[in-house]
């Protein structure tokens, strides 16, 4: 039959994604690192395959994540996902079972409707098609929503979407064709031949009577045939290429691969399992509150996919972490960023590539001296201390938090050492932010030499910035605590006689603390020891940044304010007697934006301390050292 | 009962004699406001924007105009007061040419005059061909064209503060207060007139005391692009190209340095009149170290001038802006009108 | 500089100029900063950075000087210097004016490095 | 440039220059160096301008260079010059002619000194008196002989036999005059046009025919500074300064450069041969030196005396381009011939001018 031409974009996409499917997933799958290699394959038979499977349902066809939380959200794309793949399901079982042959290519079963336009007329047939045409306008349902999302994101709960390049255009046209072409293709065809159900039956048979279907009916199957497979073609180049990449990533992820801290095919699954969804968009502060809209993670993944000059999108981000926290896809997006901070700037676009790739070479010699060195630091002999207390750079311009730690520390009896009273060497975290990692260590060896040589078991920092470097990148005897873990401890072992504030305060969970090192739950054990801890509306690990982040290189001091002004009147939205926070920044950037008193949770607990008596903080101090060792 | 209003002569019709015959006169009482000019407008006749605000100065003038064009007011121009004196009966004034007025109180408003910047011999005034002063520039904008000696558009201009203030060889010890932020109000000019041309600032301090000032500062280097280089210029001369050549210490940067300009601007400062000192001479007048007349008391008898019945208003007494000058008029008429009615 | 001869011959060599020649310096880096981070504009020299600095402790690093050099087009003493700096960021807490100090140091480095590469 | 402008400056600093009768002091440098100057200056006034200056063979140095190079002190040398005084009063000359401008900064430093503080007068007479029994009179009026040349400059140009101009094609000649820093800079009403804009070389110049350069470094000093040249090891700071000199008048193709301070003549013409020998550049027309005239030679030139009889043979920069352009006919042959024929030193490392 001539007219069944139409079957070949369809078939000539569908071939071309298979395989561009698995090439591609051989080439990932080679240039992986040994490690992950073994990961992979070993996931492959074992759990992680199960698990991958699991997630795959919940996820990529259910959009558990998504539905949990914008229900609208989540039922557009699960009817879209999960309808497809059951329409895919049921139509090649339909095909098979009810066709001439019980095994068919595709084609057949994508077009069932045209290859069998009598079909259904009775019996279990008959219900079948109920079936099919319900998931059908089940799609359609998720669909309608999805036009109304491009137009109207405010309806759909979403404040900002992403924008698109010419290729997810002409993509998502044919996907949005692919539905109504069908829908169409078969009513015509249905109304020609008297058959369907109750969708395509009905709305066939309304057609039939005043237009000419049999003549009418190829053409919206070669519409319906051209949809996908120009869907399947723009699939590689376009955002919907998440959709084959997502289960790839499920499959690593569950293997036990992370991010590291270079490019990987890791890094690139992850590129393109982004959906281009705009959750990151939405929960972004420096959208909602600064109105910057193109640097969010979404931007930056499209600019890594597309391969574009990010390097203003890639320093011009807070760090806070929030994205990465409602991620559906699971993307670590803060690591990525850092990964490309690192990279340094990309080669100029407007080069030809034979220039990029000489520039990129002369670079790479070049860029082996490190751009920031400390050849001038000395090194020091510190004394030896049981517990060492850095306070950090930050910290040292909130002086009233170190005269509070001070406090706390004597009054518990603590024996300490102050590393950096005389003002020390940056952490290093500053510059890993910045994705100097290499000049970093040069920092990091310096600190970890004194302390080591001080025989430490504790080492405590007031500030989460430092806190974070300390636990993640510093090889250390000595436990690192936070203060606010430290103080908890000191609370716990009785060491601390603390009275009562009759103050109702707020918590401001600091990125580095909450979201970058976990610690929820010993800040608030410590605040309410001492005062009444009133909820925030937006707190642990959806807590807002204050905007004063060392994360972002770029930002203009006018836009931080508007951050931490907004950030500051959530926080405050209770009209607590006192905003607690427990990061130096913070507190510095909050007492500029808002008339509530700031504090340190350490300045907190430093006000609940009875009136200095020194036999009692004397006799303290060896019990209080022994429960320090034993921390350590 | 009707009474002859009483009669207050007020020397110098500038900004601050302007503003208090205006006040006298709208008082009742019969002025007499002599002016040494062609016109009352003193040195604001010759200013196109005033600092901060960059406004038109005509805004400004035409409201002085119509303050001393009140019915009460007797204009006498191309005169000099050239003496006061006190007696029982009141102030006997002397006027160039002779003439003599009886007065019952006297306002002295006779101002400052421009530092003369041929005196800075080293900066080239009136020798090189780019060199002006701030009032030159000035000139440049009511004619709506920025230009070179030669007609052609200049590609950097540098503004070079301080001439003729804070100055021991030129004899000038204080601070005129206005000439910085005129600087930095005519750079900000320039560069909305010549979006191309580069413009630095030639500073010792910027002493941005009045209200939005400071404001106008930021702005100049945020907005404008105004470059700001603290130095005082040595030397200048001309290369074989006939652009100027200046010389400076870049006291922040701890070294010399060289630059070519295509003009120099001098924001020349305030120096005592040469008439106002003359009349302090023949009157007794005290002048402080600055020349400048000295008042009864620098907190609280600012126009006072240990004389009775006579009255300094304005810039006579120090260098002031308009703002202040117009204060310091109202000031002096409310002393006046207490002596009057007492 | 100078030939061994004239050394040789006199005992003394010819001095090198300490002058900022402003109009022969290269503004290459300032224009590459000043695009990037136009809160360049704003320092007015109070400082403040300098005398909170972390690495200025250890080390000469002058980021109020660097500045200076940076508007004048002076690139040499640029060069060693933007590399002391820790990029701990007190720098922005201090400045009275806003000026994003913090990413100065980073823009200023580089621009150096592209400077070396002749990509500027 | 406005002329008008430095006309107007001029006229601010017209100082007493005296019509006849002069006190003759020599300058250590310009005798030894340029000593045909010095023999010029006097025949000039005495033989085309029949003045009379007396010169007392008794008078010394005035001790400036050690004075300025800190190893005599302020009193000696008000003493040294307060004898001179002596010589010029038992003379019966009230009018002093200086030849070295750093004796002539020495000499407006001491009267105005005196002017200002007259115990220092009084104790300058004490010690003259203990120490050679003389007495003096402050002079009337001091002078650099460049002042009197100045003075004398349209007398000389009545007298001319060559102009500062291209005898080929009229056009004048381009002149960088250098006023020596110890002349005006001090005390610029001591200066004929004052500091900024002295006029005492332009003036001859222009009368002579010649054109002035306006260079930008024209104010800067020539390099000389007692104490840098002193040390050696400071010269480079020396030499760069004159270099600088030379950079900032090389783009103007200056043909001669001309100085009234016999220091500066020194160094800005020696130095072009360190400059020379150490980064082997010249700032000349066709690789070749600026010649670096004293004001006395200009005059003798322009009078029509012999280049050789001047001493011009005796600069580091040779001036023979120089003197073909004005079309004065001098034998290059007869540079280091004496009067009898017999053969002159003949200094080394000339270099063409």
């Amino acid at each position: 039959m001539n007219s069944d031409l139409f079957v070949i974009p369809f078939n000539l996409g569908l071939y071309f994604i298979l395989i561009y499917s698995v090439v591609r997933s051989v080439a990932w799958f080679r240039s992986l690192s040994r490690p992950d290699k073994l990961r992979l394959q070993r996931g492959f038979f074992g759990r992680p395959f199960m698990d991958s499977l699991r997630e795959i349902f919940m996820e990529s066809l259910l959009h558990r994540k998504i539905f949990r939380k914008n229900p609208v959200l989540g039922y557009m794309h699960m009817s879209l996902a999960f309808g497809w793949f059951l329409l895919i399901v049921f139509g090649t079982i339909e095909a098979d079972f009810f066709g001439e042959k019980h095994l068919n290519p595709p084609s057949h079963a994508i077009f069932f409707r045209w290859f069998n336009p009598e079909h259904g007329a009775e019996g279990l047939a008959r219900i079948y098609n109920v079936w099919m045409d319900f998931l059908l306008a089940f799609i359609l349902s998720g669909l309608l929503l999805a036009v109304i999302k491009r137009f109207t994101p405010r309806m759909m709960g979403m404040k900002k979407t992403t924008r698109h390049t010419w290729t997810d255009r002409l993509a998502l046209t044919s996907l949005w064709l692919i539905f109504p072409s069908r829908l169409l293709a078969e009513s015509f065809t249905c109304g020609a031949h008297g058959s369907g159900s109750f969708l395509t039956g009905n709305l066939g048979s309304a057609l039939a009577s005043f237009l000419p279907a049999a003549e009418i009916a190829p053409w919206f199957w070669w519409l319906y045939s051209i949809s996908l497979g120009t869907f399947f073609f723009m699939l590689p180049i376009s955002r919907y290429f998440h959709i084959p990449v997502e289960l790839f990533l499920i499959f690593m992820r569950n293997s036990g691969i992370t991010t590291g801290d270079r490019h990987s095919s890791y890094t690139e699954v992850q590129t393109h399992a982004c959906s281009s969804c705009g959750v990151c968009i939405s929960v972004c502060q420096m959208s909602y509150a600064a109105g910057i809209n193109d640097i969010q993670s979404a931007y930056f993944i499209k600019g890594l996919r597309n391969d574009r000059d990010i390097s203003a999108i890639t320093a011009n981000c807070l760090m806070c972490g929030r994205c990465e926290e409602v991620c559906p896809v699971g993307i670590e997006l803060g690591p990525m960023r850092l990964i490309e901070r690192r990279q340094g700037e990309r080669a100029d676009r407007t080069l030809s590539l034979p220039e990029r790739y000489s520039v990129m070479r002369k670079r790479s010699v070049t860029e082996k001296v490190p751009t920031q060195s400390y050849g001038y630091l000395v090194r020091e002999e510190p004394e030896k201390a049981e517990v060492l207390f850095f306070a950090g750079c930050m910290t040292h311009l909130t002086p009233s938090v170190i005269a509070a730690m001070k406090r706390i520390m004597e009054s518990a009896g603590v024996k300490y050492r102050f590393m950096d009273e005389k003002g020390g060497v940056c952490c290093g975290r500053p510059l890993m932010l910045a994705g100097r990692d290499r000049e970093a260590r040069e920092l990091i060896n310096h600190n970890s030499d004194i302390i080591w040589k001080s025989g430490a078991k504790i080492l405590v920092t007031s500030c989460p910035i430092c806190y974070k470097v300390f636990r993640e990148s510093y090889y250390l005897e000595a436990t690192v605590m936070h203060h606010s873990e430290f103080i908890n401890l000191l609370i716990e072992e009785g060491s601390l006689r603390l009275g009562y504030l009759h103050r109702k305060v707020v918590y401001h969970d600091p990125c580095e603390l909450g979201r970058g090192s976990g610690i929820y739950e010993e800040p608030r054990a410590v605040i309410s020891y001492v005062a009444e801890l009133l909820e925030a509306s937006q707190e642990r690990s959806m807590s807002l940044c204050c905007g004063g982040s060392l994360g972002n290189l770029t930002l203009a001091s006018g836009k931080k304010a508007m951050i931490a002004a907004d950030a500051a009147r959530i926080l405050t939205m209770s009209s607590p007697d006192e905003l607690i926070t427990a990061c130096p920044l913070c507190k510095k950037t909050f007492v500029q934006a808002t008339k509530t008193k700031v504090s340190d949770i350490a300045e907190l607990v430093a006000a609940a301390l009875p009136a200095p008596s020194k036999r009692v903080a004397r006799r303290r101090s060896a019990r209080a050292t022994v429960r320090a060792n034993d921390a350590g | 009962m009707k009474t002859v209003p009483k009669h207050v002569l007020v020397a110098g019709g500038g900004v601050a004699g302007m503003e208090a015959a205006g006040a006298l006169a709208e008082m009742g009482y019969r002025v007499t406001l002599v002016e040494k000019g062609d016109d009352p407008g003193g040195h604001l006749l010759q200013w196109h924007a005033l600092f901060p605000d960059r406004r038109p100065a005509d805004e400004v003038r035409s409201y002085l105009r119509k303050r001393a064009g009140h019915h009460n007011i007797n204009i006498i121009t191309r005169t000099t007061v050239e003496k006061v004196r006190h007696h029982p009966g009141g102030v006997r004034v002397i006027l160039s040419g002779g003439t003599e007025e009886e007065a019952d109180a006297v306002i002295v408003a006779t101002g400052f005059d421009l530092f003369d910047a041929h005196r800075k011999e080293e900066y080239g005034y009136g020798i090189y061909d780019n060199v002006i002063t701030s009032v030159d520039l000035e000139a440049m904008f009511n004619r709506g064209r920025l230009e070179k000696a030669d007609g052609t558009v200049p590609s950097r201009i540098g503004l070079i503060h301080c001439v003729g203030s804070r100055d021991e060889k030129v004899n000038n010890n204080h601070c005129s207060k206005v000439c910085c932020v005129t600087a930095v109000k005519q750079a900000i000019e320039i560069r909305q007139m010549l979006p191309s041309c580069e413009v630095f600032c030639f500073y010792m301090d910027m002493r941005m005391y009045g209200p939005y000032y400071e404001e106008l500062y930021r702005e100049s280097q945020e907005v404008h692009n105004v470059n700001f280089i603290r130095g005082k210029v040595s030397e200048a001369s001309v290369n074989i190209n006939n652009r100027l050549v200046i010389k400076v210490e870049d006291t922040l940067a701890g070294r010399p340095l060289k630059m070519e300009l295509d003009i120099m601007v001098l924001m020349v400062g305030m120096e005592m009149a040469e008439s106002g000192a003359k009349l302090a001479e023949a009157s007794g007048f005290r002048q402080g170290i600055n020349r400048f007349l000295e008042s009864g008391d620098h907190h609280y008898g600012n126009n006072l001038s240990g004389i009775k019945g006579v009255f300094y208003a304005g810039t006579c007494t120090a260098p002031m802006n308009i703002t202040d000058t117009i204060s310091h008029a109202r000031a002096a008429v409310a002393e006046t009108v207490r002596y009057l009615k007492a | 500089m100078m030939s061994a001869t004239g050394a040789n011959k006199f005992g003394f060599a010819i001095n090198r100029s300490r002058m900022i020649d402003y109009d022969s310096s290269d503004r290459k880096v300032r224009e590459y900063i000043t695009s990037r981070e136009p809160s360049f504009r704003l320092c007015f020299a109070c400082g403040g950075c300098t005398a909170t600095c972390t690495a200025g402790q250890h080390t000469s690093f002058n980021l109020r000087r660097m500045n200076t050099y940076i508007r004048r087009g002076e690139i040499e003493p640029l060069r060693e210097e933007v590399t002391r700096c820790m990029l701990c960021g007190k720098c922005l807490l201090v400045c009275p004016r806003g000026v994003n100090t913090r990413n100065v140091v980073a823009v200023a480095a580089e621009a150096i490095r592209k400077l070396e590469r002749n990509e500027l | 440039m406005k002329p008008e402008g430095k006309k107007r400056i001029w006229a601010e600093y017209q100082k007493e220059i005296p019509d006849d009768h002069f006190f003759y002091v020599r300058s250590c440098i310009r005798q030894t160096f340029f000593a045909g100057s010095e023999q010029y200056f006097l025949k000039i006034l005495r033989e085309d301008l029949g003045k009379d200056v007396y010169e007392d063979p008794r008078h010394t140095t005035c001790t400036g260079i050690g004075y300025h190079g800190d190893v005599v002190p302020f009193e000696t040398i008000q003493t040294v010059v307060a004898r001179h005084f002596a010589l010029a009063t038992e003379a019966g000359y009230r009018h002093i002619a200086i030849s070295c401008v750093t004796s002539f900064g020495i000499y407006s430093e001491i009267l105005e000194t005196w002017k200002h503080f007259p115990e220092t007068l009084e104790r300058t007479r004490e010690d003259l008196y203990k120490a050679t029994g003389r007495t003096f009179e402050v002079p009337e009026t001091i002078s650099h002989t460049s002042d009197i040349i100045y003075k004398f400059r349209e007398e000389i140009a009545r007298k001319a036999k060559y102009n500062l101009v291209d005898a080929a094609t009229g056009k004048p000649l381009k002149v960088v005059e250098h006023i020596g820093c110890h002349y005006s800079k001090m005390f610029p009403k001591y200066g004929v046009g004052g500091a900024e804009f002295p006029h005492v070389l332009v003036g001859m110049v222009e009368s002579w025919g010649g054109d002035i350069i306006d260079y930008p470094e024209r104010r800067h000093c020539c390099g000389f500074g007692f104490r840098q040249y002193l040390v050696q090891a400071n010269r480079g700071y020396s030499l760069f300064a004159s270099r600088k000199k030379f950079e900032s008048m090389e783009p103007y193709r200056p043909d001669m450069i001309i100085a009234n301070c016999p220091g500066c003549t020194m160094f800005m013409d020696r130095w072009q041969y360190t400059i020379k020998e150490i980064d082997g550049i010249t700032y000349g027309a066709e690789g070749h030196g600026i010649p670096v005239l004293t004001y006395e030679e200009v005059a003798g030139l322009v009078l029509g005396y012999d280049p050789w009889e001047l001493g011009l043979q005796y600069h580091n920069v040779q001036s023979l381009p120089l003197l073909r352009k004005m079309g004065i006919k001098a034998d290059p042959e007869r540079r280091f011939l004496d009067r009898d024929g017999s053969r002159l030193p003949e200094p080394a490392n000339l270099i063409d001018g």
